[in-house]
């Protein structure tokens, strides 16, 4: 998540869980912790247990609400506003950890000159290109520093962002690791600190009151709460998960929760943090070892269309010359040996030239509408169902009906694989199943139970899990679906003069196989990933040992070191019981280097010593001369807190002795972000593309940078604000998921004891809103975007307040689970074929956490009266436009 | 305590008694214990009915739920202690600002909000109503000191379950199990909670304790679970929590106690609970009297009914 | 008559006065089935440690096993994250291994077809290779319309991730990038 | 959940309703009719009214052998049924009512056929003995039965419900006994009958007094068209024997049918009432709540201040 990778360096969860009971206050924010990671909330409660602060700030009072100390109802979408006036009540009454913000983050870094902030150009950065629709980042850099991207590639306008900004690669300049002006005193105008204070001016208690239409008193105690327990002697922790991302937004969202625990002095510290909470078995690792466009593993950049003519000028934009990510070029040729092997070499540039080429977005939501387009034939799907999972299912649907193959693999018969004879478009009659010519191949794949396999959790930990029992018939692991697929391939490929097939003939490719279904050994392909030295074969224990001259191979250089000593680090169970400290290190394997409370030299003073007694975690131990705790340290071994960098050095050695953040160019955690995100150096409130308020703050009422998909038919957006017709779709929805399902619902709704507790789609209204709009507790209600309507039972509950906004303005909300669709045990409509896919500009994350529409009592229409319906009230909008 | 009726029967074998304190003032409400009772204990699903009664969508124990997990939203707060500010000192930026907001209940500003949440199951009495009326001994009394239905004994009389004060049990209206009879049109025994007796047997604690996410069903020997209820209450007390309160916990009461009882934040009934609860069978020696005398009156008055003249 | 007494001692009603029990409530009444009940887990030929399928949090599993078949899943105690606990999902993740919906065979639909049909494994990765191969060839695009390097083909792409293993995340995206199939995506972003 | 005072669980049952289906309630009445006319039959051998005995004797049989045919085809897993003799437990009212239907069916069948084949005198004759005496618990215990429950309306009818199926298992032996026997010799059974109708009727009045509030449901659904029609049946029944019946053949067949319906609706109506009490939570709660009024309760422990103490001062 680059909201966390810009602020601190690494895009993953900066604490683990069970360092969640040392906190003193909890915040969950975007996230229904109690109710998705019920398990994981056990650590909430034993803080509770002890007297700490929990806060829960939600649209809705859930399950998590019911457990918190303290619940506060915000309008969907209005968290940034939230988050600024917390920023803003800690600059105001000097709350913040000054000793902590001045050494461990840039606030005494002055700016750019020419650097204009939103709250001087109505809500625009300096730099905004109307024609492109996207910021020139030239002036929000450090000054006296050139932004990093090395000379000869700035005109072909692109820089790391996104994922690949994961590591924050801004150093071009720093020299030996320190900005060039700085003021320790924070008094210079032009130092972060200071365009903080004037950026978060007017988030006062009043306007975040409007905006989010919490009661000043709410938000005050939040902020309180929140500051008695940051400090020497105290901390508080952070948890958010997809509440956050979900949003045109949502990288600034987290962005602004960073600030708020820079300030607060609560990164790298027991009981501190933030909590990244991830949906799924393995979505953490699916990012560090991507199946995603943009990048490669560890968060290496895809080559770009517009920029790297040459390998020299690939590496050069993404080296940062001081840090760790100034050892970039080892991590990336390590990796080409570990793909290519003999194949990459120094003389052929390690391939670097076949390498295939990115656009700015190639995401899943550009896949759709490419397929719509007609420019998609191929797809294969692989445990993830989009005909209900994703945002506007019905697009996806009409996409996967254009499309000449389509490969699903996954354990039932989910919605994606059955779209041609059993979607609601057949039913519709949009889609004839003799007319569609896509070719379907339904795989069944195997279980967990059914395969040796690492999954990384949401703190960064790798656990690895055994094969229990044998697929049975055609079922198959998606290792041995890719090997030999990748294995035909090479087999036909294998005599191909052709240019285009260097790269799959010089795939390495060869896994031991076991089983009579000849089964790839998992733990071959994680040894590949941890590295070896090439010439003995010899294991790496961790990426500072891997080299830029071919001599290691290493698959994802951020788990280097997880199969050290040819020992399956991942695959450790020392009970806990039997481990020194909580912090239990011989359980599985974290990265990076398994430190489980990342940047944890943060947890003592500029001189090494603890903050506190009662907050000691890592800490320097001058008689053993090095760093020692109940943690790895994050931080080089036996660099003294005093250690400042010579003249000239580079990478790692650049970082002083008091600079925690040893990702980052400068060694601090960013409250300003000079570089690396599309939509700005500093989180702004923005309203959603569908909100009914206009921007309180500026002019510029949503995210400029956000994606549309402009002209694309099957994605039309509400009228919104005080657009005419934005009465059609006058209330704010928002999705969610309920403990007893998982997202799309295809490893739920196939489980009878699961099915029978959430047995229905239902909609939740407050009374008043059933009132107005006439509907009934227990009866049918339709509810309709643009895009589509669908049905659910009417579940009346005082858990979704209305709110009262600006100007006595009331706005209610529509609260929808998201788990059904038309098949499984339990089915009913699917509340994503509401949503849009506007994005978020960094990560390319639809919106589907607060968008407009309109509901009425009743049963949907049927058939093709569904779109029939769905294009009136359309019409209707438009028409009043 | 009184001891529970036939634990004594086991003499040497007989083991500590155990049980469960469901403590509702932790439980999330998340069903892992629903869930991991049916899983253990091969319970079929029955039926996917949405009730629109909050989560619940299970509504009742019965013959294929032996853990329900209750919800109940109320507009109460959840706690009441005036909590003192997060430091002595005013608040910065709250000198002019009116009532402190520790005075507050949690919930959102205005009217308070709180959402409990309750996990029931068999309360296992010491003095078990179902356990005395039933006819053929298929219920007993187990050396943990537990009361178990043996399907391999039950004929589905169904006199245990009018019995029960909790409406415990019930006769299993689904689909023959294997073990059945080829006439059979349903399963037609009775089942309840055996507090997973074979997980008992081989030293493992039930399954819905085991699964619990936050404890909220804690598993142990009955005298230290009353010890630890005992000290949970004190400390809401002092935290201020409405409505605490034991249920089941007194030897005293109306069954003798629970084997599996409560700490609840309101009145028993609010969650589906019977308030006082008795076993019925400590009347039944009185009642045995009363149907002699009944039974000598009957003899008497036929008897009578020849004293007329003859015709 | 042996055998007669023999049911004459099994009779609980005696039971019930020759072992002191005389209500009928306990021992006497227990059955043999109750007498000598084990735990299915106590049967198991193998505990093999797994880790729950469902969210992030990374609950400890331990799957039982006998005569190839699952026969319990639940928490493994040893972790120090859920120590033992699993959530509804965690714990029902036997249900889903042995879902009744669960497909065991390939289904293949041709283009314009109203119903599915078998297809043995063997020849859908053959169909499916050929597919990706001529796909491929037929769509390649060596560099882009404005001249730059592509080395791509726009026309295939590949979902799925989130719920993979990483190292089957690692064969997916080291393939896809060797065929230049750069739509590789997966739920982290949804 | 504050519905008019009292508080529930969505208005759902606290109490499970009884599973058991119309044999148990038709077994009631055929139980009660076994055992009286057994005591029927002897008190007639005694007084030398041989007809009747005899004739109580066959009825008493016949309804001994109905009854357990019924109770076994209740049986949720029928061909168990002899799982009811596993024990011998005096704390289960059905247990020991089965071992008493045993014995008393076995006595008045040996007796009747013993009777009809007219040997083995000293035999029948220990048989009626022992059906004599197993008589009037096989007709009172069913009272015990339902009693014994957690249903409100049964178990705070305890006092009386024995006597009252009692009442009326004398009437519809007398009854059923004067529909066969010439009304010159049935004079004993039309007075037991008649009394018995009395009795019941009398005993019905004190129960629902003693109940109160809960004994509503005796007037309310089912229940209350069960006890009219039993009160209205009956009472024409004994109005019919004692008057015509005593003369006429056709008036006592129809009198007597008349008081066993009735009996039959008595233990309908009882049974019915016993369900829609559980059906509705709030007898369960007002019940308890009442007697928590009238010597408290240990189910709960409550420490601290009284809620209204602990009210939230906003």
């Amino acid at each position: 998540m680059p909201g966390l990778g810009t602020s601190f360096g690494r895009g993953g969860a900066t604490t683990f869980q069970q360092d969640l009971q040392n906190a003193d206050c909890i915040v969950i924010m975007g996230s229904n912790m109690a109710e998705n990671h019920p398990v994981g909330f056990q650590w909430v409660m034993e803080a509770r247990e002890r007297g700490a602060k929990v806060i829960h700030v939600d649209p809705r009072f859930t399950r998590t609400s019911a457990m918190a100390t303290k619940h506060v109802g915000i309008r969907a979408g209005s968290d940034i506003a939230f988050l600024g006036g917390i920023v803003h009540h800690i600059l105001e009454h000097d709350l913040y950890f000054r000793e902590y913000v001045q050494h461990y983050t840039n606030a005494p870094v002055i700016i750019d000159e020419r650097f204009v902030d939103t709250e001087d150009a109505d809500g625009l950065f300096s730099g905004w290109d109307p024609e492109a629709g996207r910021y020139d980042i030239e002036s929000w850099r450090y000054e006296g520093m050139e932004v990093h991207g090395a000379a000869g590639q700035r005109g072909e306008g692109f820089e790391p962002r996104g994922e690949q900004s994961g590591h924050g690669a801004a150093g071009g300049g720093l020299r030996h690791g320190e900005p060039p002006a700085e003021d320790p005193e924070l008094e210079h105008p032009r130092c972060v600190f200071q365009i903080l204070k004037r950026h978060y001016r007017r988030y006062t208690p009043e306007l975040v009151a409007d905006t989010c239409g919490c009661s000043v008193e709410d938000f005050l105690e939040v902020c309180e709460t929140l500051a008695a327990n940051s400090g020497r002697e105290r901390t508080s922790a952070f948890c958010y998960a997809v509440g956050w991302t979900q949003h045109t937004t949502g990288v600034q969202t987290i962005r602004t929760a960073a600030i708020v625990q820079q300030l607060l002095g609560n990164i790298g510290r027991p009981g501190g943090g933030i909590m990244a909470l991830r949906g799924h078995a393995s979505i953490q690792g699916s990012t560090d070892i991507p199946t995603l466009y943009n990048i490669l593993p560890g968060y290496l950049p895809m080559p770009h269309t517009l920029s790297y003519p040459r390998l020299e000028s690939y590496i050069a934009a993404n080296t940062a010359p001081t840090g760790w990510w100034g050892k970039f070029e080892s991590y990336w040729v390590s990796l080409m040996k570990a793909y290519f092997g003999e194949h990459a070499t120094a003389e052929n540039d390690w391939l670097f030239d076949e390498l295939p080429r990115i656009d700015s977005d190639n995401s899943a939501y550009f896949t759709v509408r490419q397929m719509l387009e007609g420019n998609v034939r191929g797809y294969i799907i692989a445990g993830e169902n989009p005909a209900v999972g994703h945002a506007n299912g019905k697009a996806h649907r009409l996409g996967l009906a254009k499309l000449e193959w389509l490969v699903v693999r996954d354990l039932v018969e989910i919605e994606t694989a059955a779209f041609w004879y059993d979607g609601p478009e057949v039913e519709s009659g949009e889609l004839k199943t003799e007319e569609i010519a896509t070719e379907v191949f339904f795989l069944p794949a195997a279980a967990h139970t059914e395969k040796d396999g690492s999954f990384t959790n949401t703190q960064r930990l790798l656990q690895w899990h055994s094969q229990a029992v044998e697929p049975k018939e055609d079922c198959r692991s998606e290792l041995w679906f890719y090997f030999h697929l990748g294995r035909l391939i090479k087999q036909k490929l294998a005599g191909s003069e052709e240019e285009r097939d260097t790269l799959i003939k010089a795939l390495r490719w060869e896994y031991p196989t076991r089983s009579a279904i000849e089964e790839p050994d998992a733990e071959a392909v994680l040894q590949e990933i941890s590295g070896r030295e090439i010439s003995t074969g010899r294991f790496l224990s961790g990426y500072p040992e891997l080299e830029d001259d071919g001599s290691t191979s290493c698959g994802c250089w951020i788990y280097s070191g997880c199969f050290a000593d040819g020992i399956n680090q991942t695959a450790r169970r020392k009970p806990h019981w039997e481990q020194a400290s909580y912090v239990a290190p011989e359980w599985a394997w974290a990265w990076p280097a398994n430190r489980r409370l990342i940047y944890n030299r943060a947890s003592a003073d500029p001189d090494g010593n603890p903050w506190s007694e009662r907050k000691r975690y890592v800490w320097w131990d001058a008689d053993e001369g090095k760093w020692t705790g109940h943690d790895v340290p994050d931080f080089k071994e036996d660099k003294a807190p005093d250690y400042v960098p010579p003249e000239g050095a580079k990478a790692e050695d650049a970082i002083a002795g008091d600079h925690p953040f040893v990702m980052q160019a400068d060694g601090r955690a960013w409250l300003y972000v000079a570089q690396g995100l599309e939509d700005g150096p500093l989180p702004t409130h923005y309203e959603p593309q569908e909100s009914p308020f206009a921007n309180p703050l500026y002019r510029q009422r949503a995210n400029p940078r956000r994606q549309q998909n402009e002209g694309l038919a099957e994605d039309p957006y509400n009228p919104v604000a005080d657009e005419p017709g934005a009465e059609v779709y006058p209330y704010v929805v928002t999705t969610y998921r309920l403990t007893e399902h998982h997202t799309a619902g295809g490893m739920t709704r196939s489980v009878p004891y699961l099915a029978e507790l959430q047995p229905e789609m239902f909609c939740e209204v407050h009374p008043d809103l059933a009132r107005e709009a006439g509907l009934e507790h227990g009866g049918w209600a339709t509810i309709y975007t643009s895009r589509s309507a669908i049905e659910a039972r009417v579940l009346v509950t005082e858990r979704i307040r209305p709110l009262q906004m600006k100007d006595g303005r009331t706005v209610h909300q529509v609260g929808l689970p998201y788990h059904w669709g038309g098949r499984g045990l339990v089915t009913g409509d699917s509340a994503n074929d509401l949503a849009h896919m506007a994005l978020d500009p960094n990560v390319h994350i639809q919106e589907v956490k607060a968008f407009t529409c309109g509901i009425r009592p009743g049963r949907r229409p049927r058939g093709a009266e569904l779109p029939r319906f769905v294009a009136e009230l359309r019409e209707q909008a438009g028409e009043a436009k | 305590m009184s001891a529970p009726d036939g634990l004594a029967s086991y003499g040497d074998e007989q083991q500590e008694r155990v049980g469960f304190f469901t403590d509702t003032s932790v439980c999330i409400g998340c069903k892992a214990c629903e869930v991991a009772c049916k899983d253990w204990n091969a319970i079929p699903e029955d039926g996917t009915t949405w009730t629109g009664e909050s989560y619940d969508n299970t509504s009742a124990l019965g013959a294929n739920t032996w853990r329900h997990v209750a919800f109940v939203e109320q507009a109460e707060p959840l706690r009441s202690r005036l909590e003192a500010p997060p430091d002595e000192a005013p608040a910065p930026g709250r000198e002019d600002r009116g009532a402190p907001s520790a005075t507050r209940p949690n919930g959102d500003s205005g009217t308070p909000l709180r959402w409990l949440m309750e996990s029931d199951v068999c309360k296992h009495c010491t003095h078990a109503a179902c356990l005395d009326v039933c006819p053929t001994g298929a219920l007993f009394r187990t050396e943990f000191g537990t009361v178990v239905v043996q399907q391999d004994v039950c004929n589905g009389c169904g006199y245990c379950v009018p019995a029960c004060p909790f409406g415990v049990l019930d006769r299993r209206h689904l689909a023959p199990a294997p073990d059945l009879p080829a006439f059979a049109k349903e399963d037609g025994r009775v089942w309840k909670c055996t507090l997973c007796y074979d997980r008992l047997k081989g030293g493992h604690e039930p399954a819905c304790a085991k699964a619990c996410p936050t404890q909220s069903i804690q598993f142990g020997p009955l005298d230290e679970l009353r010890e630890q209820a005992d000290a949970r209450l004190a400390k809401l007390e002092t935290e201020g929590w409405e409505g605490a309160q034991l249920y089941g916990r007194d030897p005293d009461d109306g069954v003798g106690g629970f084997g599996a009882f409560f700490l609840l934040l309101d009145e028993p009934e609010v969650y589906g609970l019977p308030p006082d609860p008795v076993v019925t069978t400590r009347d039944l020696p009185r009642m045995w009297t009363n149907m002699a005398v009944a039974a000598g009156a009957l003899l008497v008055g036929v008897a009578a009914a020849f004293s007329g003249r003859r015709s | 008559m042996v055998g007669l007494s023999k049911l004459l001692d099994s009779w609980p009603a005696l039971r019930q006065l020759r072992e002191g029990d005389p209500l009928g409530l306990g021992k006497a009444v227990q059955s043999p089935r109750s007498r000598s009940l084990v735990p299915r887990i106590d049967e198991a030929e193998r505990v093999v440690p797994s880790v729950c399928p469902y969210c992030a949090v990374g609950c400890g599993q331990l799957v039982y096993v006998q005569d190839g078949d699952v026969t319990h899943i639940e928490g493994d105690p040893a972790s120090p994250i859920s120590r033992g606990r699993l959530c509804p999902k965690g714990q029902a993740s036997k249900s889903y291994v042995q879902s009744p919906l669960r497909e065991y065979r390939v289904k293949y639909r041709r283009p314009y077809a109203t119903e599915w049909e078998d297809l043995p494994l063997d020849d859908a990765m053959e169909m499916i290779a050929e597919r990706i191969v001529t796909t491929r060839a037929e769509t390649w695009r060596k560099r882009t319309r404005g001249g730059a390097p592509a080395n791509r083909t726009m026309a295939i792409g590949n979902l799925g991730g989130a719920t993979l293993d990483n190292e089957e995340n690692y064969l997916i995206k080291k393939l896809m990038t060797a065929l230049g199939v750069v739509q590789v995506e997966n739920q982290a972003r949804i | 959940m504050n519905e008019n005072g009292f508080r529930s669980y969505y208005g759902r049952p606290i109490l499970k309703e009884p599973v058991w289906t119309w044999e148990i309630p038709t077994y009631f009445f055929t139980g009660g009719l076994a055992g009286a006319s057994a005591v029927l039959s002897s008190a007639a051998r005694v007084a030398g009214n041989e007809k009747l005995a005899r004739t109580a004797l066959y009825v008493g049989a016949a309804a001994d052998l109905v009854s357990p045919a019924l109770l076994v085809s209740d049986l949720g897993r029928p061909e168990r049924f002899h799982h009811m003799f596993r024990v011998i437990k005096v704390t289960s009212p059905m247990n020991l009512g089965s071992w008493v239907l045993l014995v008393n069916g076995g006595a008045s069948t040996t007796a009747a056929l013993l009777e009809l084949a007219g040997r083995l005198r000293p035999v029948r004759i220990a048989a009626s003995v022992v059906s004599t005496l197993s008589g009037p618990p096989l007709a009172t215990y069913t009272g015990v039965l339902i009693a014994d429950t957690a249903v409100p309306v049964w178990h705070e009818g305890r006092h009386e419900l024995p006597w009252i199926f009692g009442a009326s298992a004398a009437a519809s032996a007398g009854a059923a006994a004067s529909m066969f026997v010439d009304p010159r010799e049935a004079g004993p059974a039309r007075r037991l009958a008649v009394a018995g109708v009395l009795a019941e009727g009398a005993l019905m009045a004190a129960m629902e007094r003693r109940l109160g509030k809960i004994g509503e449901v005796y007037r309310q659904g089912e229940a209350g068209k069960l006890s009219r029609a039993a009160k209205g049946l009956a009472t024409a029944g004994a109005a019919v024997l004692a008057t015509r019946g005593r003369k006429s053949r056709r008036a006592a067949v129809v009198g007597g049918a008349l008081v066993c319906a009735g009996e039959l609706c008595l233990r309908w109506a009882v049974f019915k009432a016993g369900v829609q009490s559980a059906r509705d939570p709030r007898y369960v709660v007002e019940s308890q709540r009442r007697r928590i009024e009238r010597n408290g309760t240990k189910a709960t422990t409550v420490s601290g201040p009284p809620r209204s103490r602990a009210r939230p001062r906003l």
